[in-house]
């Protein structure tokens, strides 16, 4: 029989408002195998833990129930002090009583009677607890991270600067991400390749990082500190080592039709192609679906030039398998597509261009040379019109629920750059609300207005018509002065809602990370662990777990580094005892569990047994611990009952469904 | 008061709709081709209704002053319509007055053919259901 | 049924196995008992009948632990069960030398009884050799007769057909039998109100004396220690008219054995209460060939259980509300 | 025993998974979202860890309702977890409701960590469900003796 100890929380008014902890500590000193119960205002704090440490010297307890808030907030706490007094920590068990209870419920009587139960189930469970021990596994001393952005950029030289090895895989065939495809960059307005292109430099030399371009993660197995990972390195068509980066065959190729996805689809590009003049590697890739060559089978102008003899259209995809302690997840953003905005014209007229496209044309690299001109027609404008919020803050399926964050800012720096090159161009911009908070963003926002005369209109646009002359008439309206206004202008430039670039929902698959309804990764806590996935040994690095701009994500980029280093640095971790287990004596043999075990951790031995006297050889399951996640698959799939999840048993369960039903 | 609440309820629940979703970005009055005719602005009826300001709703120009071109329906960002809002304030004056508008089976014989299907349409939520 | 007998001399005789697994005459006309027979003399109380109903490939569990091959006779419908069998790694193919034997559908004594015939002394008509369609008994109240296919067992009436799925001989002629649908009876419940289906096995459960015959019989509830007898789900308190298992047992059993169901029939076949245990199995059945897609368990060894199995798309549980 | 006039308050068991339904109903009790004391929470690792054998055992212990909630298909923490949960629960809801069992007392509902709305919704919708069945006399004992 155990001897349990119960301890009942007031998180100050938090539960003690709603639920009678008086009432809960006398309640439960009936139930079976109770020796002691008190309550105290929050058992988490250090005098609460020593409260508890107290009773299990005093009344030599074996297990413990708190009452407290959500296992997921203070397990861990309470399984800590308990080992501190000398128990096993796998003797602890929490009875959620505020965010399950006192939260939600009002009335006490209620509230403390739900709460009352709640114990009873904790405690018929602990009833049935047993000791475990945590047992070991090994930390493959080397980072992913997964997409070459900023973020991912960052994160890897973070870890790489403390020692640790590093891939970076990045889809397309060169890193540097959405940050290189910017002009200049908020609040500072320095121009985003200065800054960036260093920093790409510095990860491509960096002896500890390994960066694999125009790649993919294909499959990823295995758990924290042991992930194995399926690498697809798509074929280049060129040899990376032979290749000099000359830039010839790029200047000779004959196709040059094929839209430029630097710049938007703004302008072309040739079918052998680096994405940009500083991409690192200074590697090109052959786009099979626009070169002749593999259309046609005529053409290899590219090889003919290639002095280097870098060319190989034979080249193949390669699968390249690596193991890895920690993954970092950096895949970043995209704009939204635009399809469901008819209202803006932007696929009637080349005039009205998403934010991220007018970054291009502004910038020398760009389309246009850094001249601001209408792509229409090449003429200069003198009316530009912004549109803030497009496809962000939208709750009617349309675009994102969400605030894009980094707009208002982006768009003041736009309305900044154009007044000041082109003092003779009128900018308006259409805003719901202004939103600067960040350090010297209102300034910068400000300045706008009053240094830069930007004109701000506090109002949605409802539509922009294409005239016939080629101008664009923006239908407005101004809710400070309660009118409807008429603006002929010839650029209308959107700030397009971002969203999480879409290939990340494959990649959560493969982690098991989870996601939200819109495609951003879960942190592990909202506030306490935002920079952690719930699944361990994984890490979010910027825009894929949230809007951001680029100090946040350098910021969080760092912040997943040291976490990712935090987990390299053990040498071995301490893996969780609840895993399945297998009665040798019940098992048949017959493979059902194995067949559902999603980590391979079930495996077969011909063992000899004896039955209550009966020995005989028997095929048997044996549960890998390291590999063995506690999923419980097994245990249901098992016909005899004989596999059991240690911690959460079938004894366990049925206790509680037990003194919940009572 | 409670009546005027109590009203503000009944156009919530003819429209099927929450005013407190509006974020008040002012799109329903960028699109509306009514907009100079009106006396209370598309963006201006959400608030009304939110206020239970019902009384000034009933007696605006901009009751009839509304096509149901529903422009603004389509393109609200939060879901809230104006235009269905504007049309239960409509539904709730009309129920009031009792049975002045026209019948559907007096109708055939004042149509015009070159009558717009829309326009047609758009009396018939206007003036009669 | 001589031809059975004679080659399991032969077997017997040249060492190709140590035993033989088959059936032997009862103390009734109309219960032959499952057997082993290891010389040519105890081969003589070998019978094979159409009272043979019994599926012998359960017992090749223990038999495959003991030394050399045993000759097993199986039925068609039998070798889905040791197909079922192999596929969890109960039973060693090695161990067994599969005697496929013939089939004209197996008898239900229970059914002649409902006819009137009662106090039977003798039976012929249910030799495997007879051709004829009739049953004739001999009983205290003189001759009896009724068609074979009266009291013919409800499963063979729905006959999965008389291939055997596994063998290393085939001996004796089969007939097919089915002339009903599988899930017709299934379907019948499925058509009733909540309450008429609770009333219905209500009445049918009540009479179970929990004598776990449908339990020993079935060969997918071949676990080593059932986890009705285990202190693993607080589940065997036998005593205890109360407990858990008494009300659920059959429900439980039904979701033990689903998707491994093979529906052989044994359970319905043995309960000395008559209750139609076949009905749960066979719903589960019809739930996952029109769910999940068709599938018959024992008809391979290798291809993956619709419940250790799944689809990306497959349907919500709210189908059953739907349906 | 109990007073005829007593109103009827149900036994409901919520089996939720750790990763994304148990922390739903977090997020539930941090956003103050109500739903009915009735409803009572017991924490599996997975939605694959309830044995059909539980949802039994609360209802002949008396429960009036259970409802299982584990993470939407695809973000399974253990990937492929709730695809079985899924099948299996299907299986058992179809026979319960094939010997006669109200089958609007039974629910799967996929919940993740974010969506303390949808658990607290879901809790409401499925205790009003209940509250119209009534009791649950069904399933306490198929075996009557009476």
């Amino acid at each position: 029989m155990q001897r349990i100890g119960v301890f009942v929380c007031h998180c100050g008014s938090n539960i003690a408002a709603t639920v009678d902890v008086k009432k809960v500590v006398e309640m439960v000193q009936m139930e079976p195998g109770v020796v002691h119960a008190e309550d105290y205002q929050y058992m988490c704090s250090e005098a609460g833990q020593a409260k508890i440490a107290a009773a299990i010297h005093e009344k030599n307890l074996t297990g413990i129930v708190v009452c407290s808030c959500s296992p997921r907030m203070h397990e861990n706490t309470f399984r800590t002090a308990a080992q501190r007094a000398g128990l096993n920590p796998y003797m602890v068990e929490i009875a959620n009583i505020r965010e399950h209870c006192s939260w939600i419920h009002k009335d006490m009587e209620e509230a403390t009677k739900k709460a009352v139960i709640l114990a009873r189930a904790a405690i018929a469970k602990v009833n049935l607890n047993t000791p475990l021990q945590p047992g070991e596994s090994r930390v493959t001393k080397r980072a992913l991270v997964i997409g070459g952005g900023i973020a991912g950029i960052q994160t890897a030289l973070d870890i790489a600067d403390a020692g640790y090895e590093v891939d970076i895989v990045e889809k397309t065939p060169s890193i540097g991400g959405r940050m290189s495809q910017l002009d200049k960059t908020f609040p500072t307005l320095d121009c985003s390749a200065c800054i960036l292109t260093p920093k790409m430099v510095e990860a491509a030399a960096h002896e500890k990082i390994k960066i694999y371009t125009y790649s993919e993660v294909e499959k990823v197995s295995g758990f924290v500190g042991d992930f194995t990972v399926d690498i697809r390195k798509k074929a280049r068509s060129v040899d990376a080592n032979k290749c000099t980066g000359c830039g010839v065959c790029q200047e000779k190729c004959p196709s040059k039709k094929a839209p430029s996805e630097f710049n938007r689809g703004l302008n072309t590009r040739s079918a052998i192609y680096t994405p940009f003049a500083q991409a690192i590697p200074n590697v090109p890739v052959i786009d099979r679906d626009a070169c002749l060559k593999f259309k046609t089978g005529k053409c290899g102008v590219c090889e003919k030039v290639c002095q280097a003899g870098a060319i190989d259209y034979t080249q193949q995809d390669e699968i390249v398998t690596e193991k890895y302690g920690a993954i970092v997840v950096a895949t970043g953003f995209d704009t939204i597509k635009l399809d469901n905005y008819d209202e803006y014209a932007y696929n009637q007229s080349k005039d009205v261009i998403t934010s991220l496209e007018l970054e291009r044309i502004m910038n020398a690299a760009g389309p246009t040379k850094g001249h601001l001109e209408r792509l229409s027609d090449g003429k200069h404008p003198h009316e530009m019109v912004f549109i803030q919020c497009v496809g962000s803050r939208c709750s009617d399926n349309r675009g994102k629920s969400y605030c894009s964050k980094i707009c208002c800012m982006y768009t003041a720096k736009h309305a900044m750059l154009i007044r000041d090159k082109y003092p003779d161009v009128n900018v308006t911009v259409f805003y719901i609300d202004v939103r600067t908070p960040g350090k010297n963003f209102d300034e910068f926002y400000r300045r706008a207005v009053e240094e830069y005369g930007v004109n701000y209109i506090k109002g949605q646009v409802g539509k922009v018509i294409l005239k016939p002359n080629g101008k664009l008439l923006v239908q407005g309206s101004d809710l400070l002065d309660n009118k409807q206004i008429l603006k002929e202008a010839d650029m209308v430039v959107l700030a397009t809602a971002i969203e999480p670039e879409p290939s990340v929902r494959q990649i959560a698959t493969m982690l098991t990370a989870s996601i939200d309804t819109n495609n951003f990764l879960t942190e592990a806590h909202p506030k306490l662990r935002p920079v952690e996935s719930p699944t361990a040994g994984v890490f979010l690095s910027g825009v894929c777990q949230g809007p951001k701009d680029i100090p946040e994500t350098v910021a969080q980029a760092g912040a997943a580094a040291v976490k990712a280093i935090g987990l390299l640095a053990k040498d071995k971790l301490m893996t969780n005892p609840c895993t399945a287990k297998a009665d040798e004596l019940m098992c048949n043999g017959c493979s059902t569990c194995a067949n559902v075990c999603p980590y391979g951790a079930i495996s077969y031995e011909e063992k000899e047994v004896n039955d209550h006297g009966i020995r005989e050889t028997r095929r048997i399951a044996v549960v890998n611990n390291a590999l063995c996640q506690g999923c419980g698959a097994c245990t249901v799939a098992c016909p005899s009952g004989s596999m059991d999840l240690q911690g959460f048993s079938n004894r366990q369960i049925i206790a509680e469904v037990d003194a919940i039903c009572r | 008061m409670s009546s005027a609440k109590n009203q503000a309820e009944k156009i919530k629940e003819i429209s099927g709709v929450n005013p407190l979703k509006c974020m008040k970005c002012g799109k329903c009055s960028a699109s509306c081709p009514a907009f100079n005719e009106m006396d209370i602005k598309p963006h201006q009826f959400v608030s009304y209704v939110q206020n239970g300001d019902i009384e000034a709703l009933a007696n605006s120009k901009s009751l009839w002053k509304c096509l149901s071109c529903f422009a603004c329906v389509e393109r609200c960002p939060r879901d809230v319509q104006p235009g269905k809002l504007i049309d239960a304030a409509r539904q709730l004056v009309v129920r009031q007055k009792g049975q002045t508008g026209l019948a559907p089976e007096e109708i055939p014989e004042l149509l015009d053919p070159e009558l717009p299907q829309q326009l047609l349409v758009s009396a018939f939520r206007r003036y009669r259901r | 049924m001589q031809e059975l007998i004679s080659r399991a001399k032969e077997l017997l005789a040249d060492g190709t196995v140590a035993r033989v697994l088959g059936w032997r005459a009862g103390d009734l006309p109309y219960n032959p008992e499952p057997a082993y027979f290891t010389t040519a003399e105890e081969l003589e109380n070998f019978v094979y009948n159409g009272f043979c109903g019994a599926n012998l490939s359960k017992y090749m569990i223990e038999a495959s632990k003991l030394e050399g091959k045993t000759m097993v006779c199986l039925k068609p419908c039998d070798t889905y069960s040791f197909n079922q069998l192999i596929k969890e790694h109960r039973v060693d193919r090695e161990k067994a030398y599969i005697v496929g034997v013939g089939c004209k559908g197996k008898l239900d004594i229970e059914k002649a009884k409902k006819l009137g015939i009662k106090g039977i002394e003798s039976v012929s008509g249910a030799e495997m050799t007879n051709a004829a369609d009739t049953l004739t008994f001999q009983t205290i109240y003189g001759e009896k007769s009724c068609s074979y296919a009266e009291a013919m067992l409800e499963r063979c009436h729905v006959c999965k057909g008389k291939e055997h799925m596994v063998y290393d001989e085939l001996i004796g002629e089969s007939k097919d039998t089915k002339d009903a649908e599988r899930f017709a009876e299934v379907e019948k419940i499925e058509a009733m109100s909540p309450a008429e289906k609770f009333a219905f096995f209500q009445k049918e459960l009540s009479k179970c004396i929990r004598c776990n015959a449908c339990r020993n019989v079935c060969p997918a509830c071949s676990c080593r220690k059932c986890v009705f007898d285990s202190t693993k789900f607080d589940s065997a308190q036998k005593a205890n008219v109360d407990s858990f298992e008494e009300k659920m047992f059959h429900v439980i059993r039904a979701f033990h054995v689903a998707g491994r169901c093979t529906d052989c029939g044994e359970c319905s076949r043995v309960c000395p209460q008559g209750i139609p245990l076949h009905l749960f199995n066979r719903k589960y059945i019809k739930d996952i060939n029109e769910l999940y897609g068709e599938y018959q368990a024992g008809a391979d060894t290798e291809s993956r259980g619709p419940l250790t199995n799944f689809t990306f798309d497959d349907c919500e549980p709210s189908i059953v509300t739907q349906r | 025993m109990s007073l005829n006039n007593e109103e009827f308050r149900p036994k409901i068991v919520a089996f939720c998974c750790n990763w994304c339904s148990y922390a739903g109903a977090d997020l539930a009790g941090s956003s103050r979202l109500a739903y009915p004391a009735d409803v009572k929470i017991i924490r599996v690792p997975c939605s694959c860890r309830v044995n059909p054998m539980f949802i039994l055992r609360a209802f002949e212990k008396g429960a009036d309702g259970v409802i299982l909630c584990g993470c939407h298909p695809g973000d399974c923490h253990y990937s492929t977890g709730n695809y079985y949960a899924r099948r299996r629960m299907t299986l058992l809801f179809s026979m319960l409701d094939y010997i006669g069992v109200e089958n609007g007392r039974t629910r799967v509902e996929w919940v993740s960590a974010a969506e303390g709305v949808k658990f607290s919704q879901t809790m409401n919708e499925f205790v009003e469900k209940i509250h119209s069945l009534g009791k649950n006399v069904r399933l306490g004992d198929l075996r009557c003796r009476n």
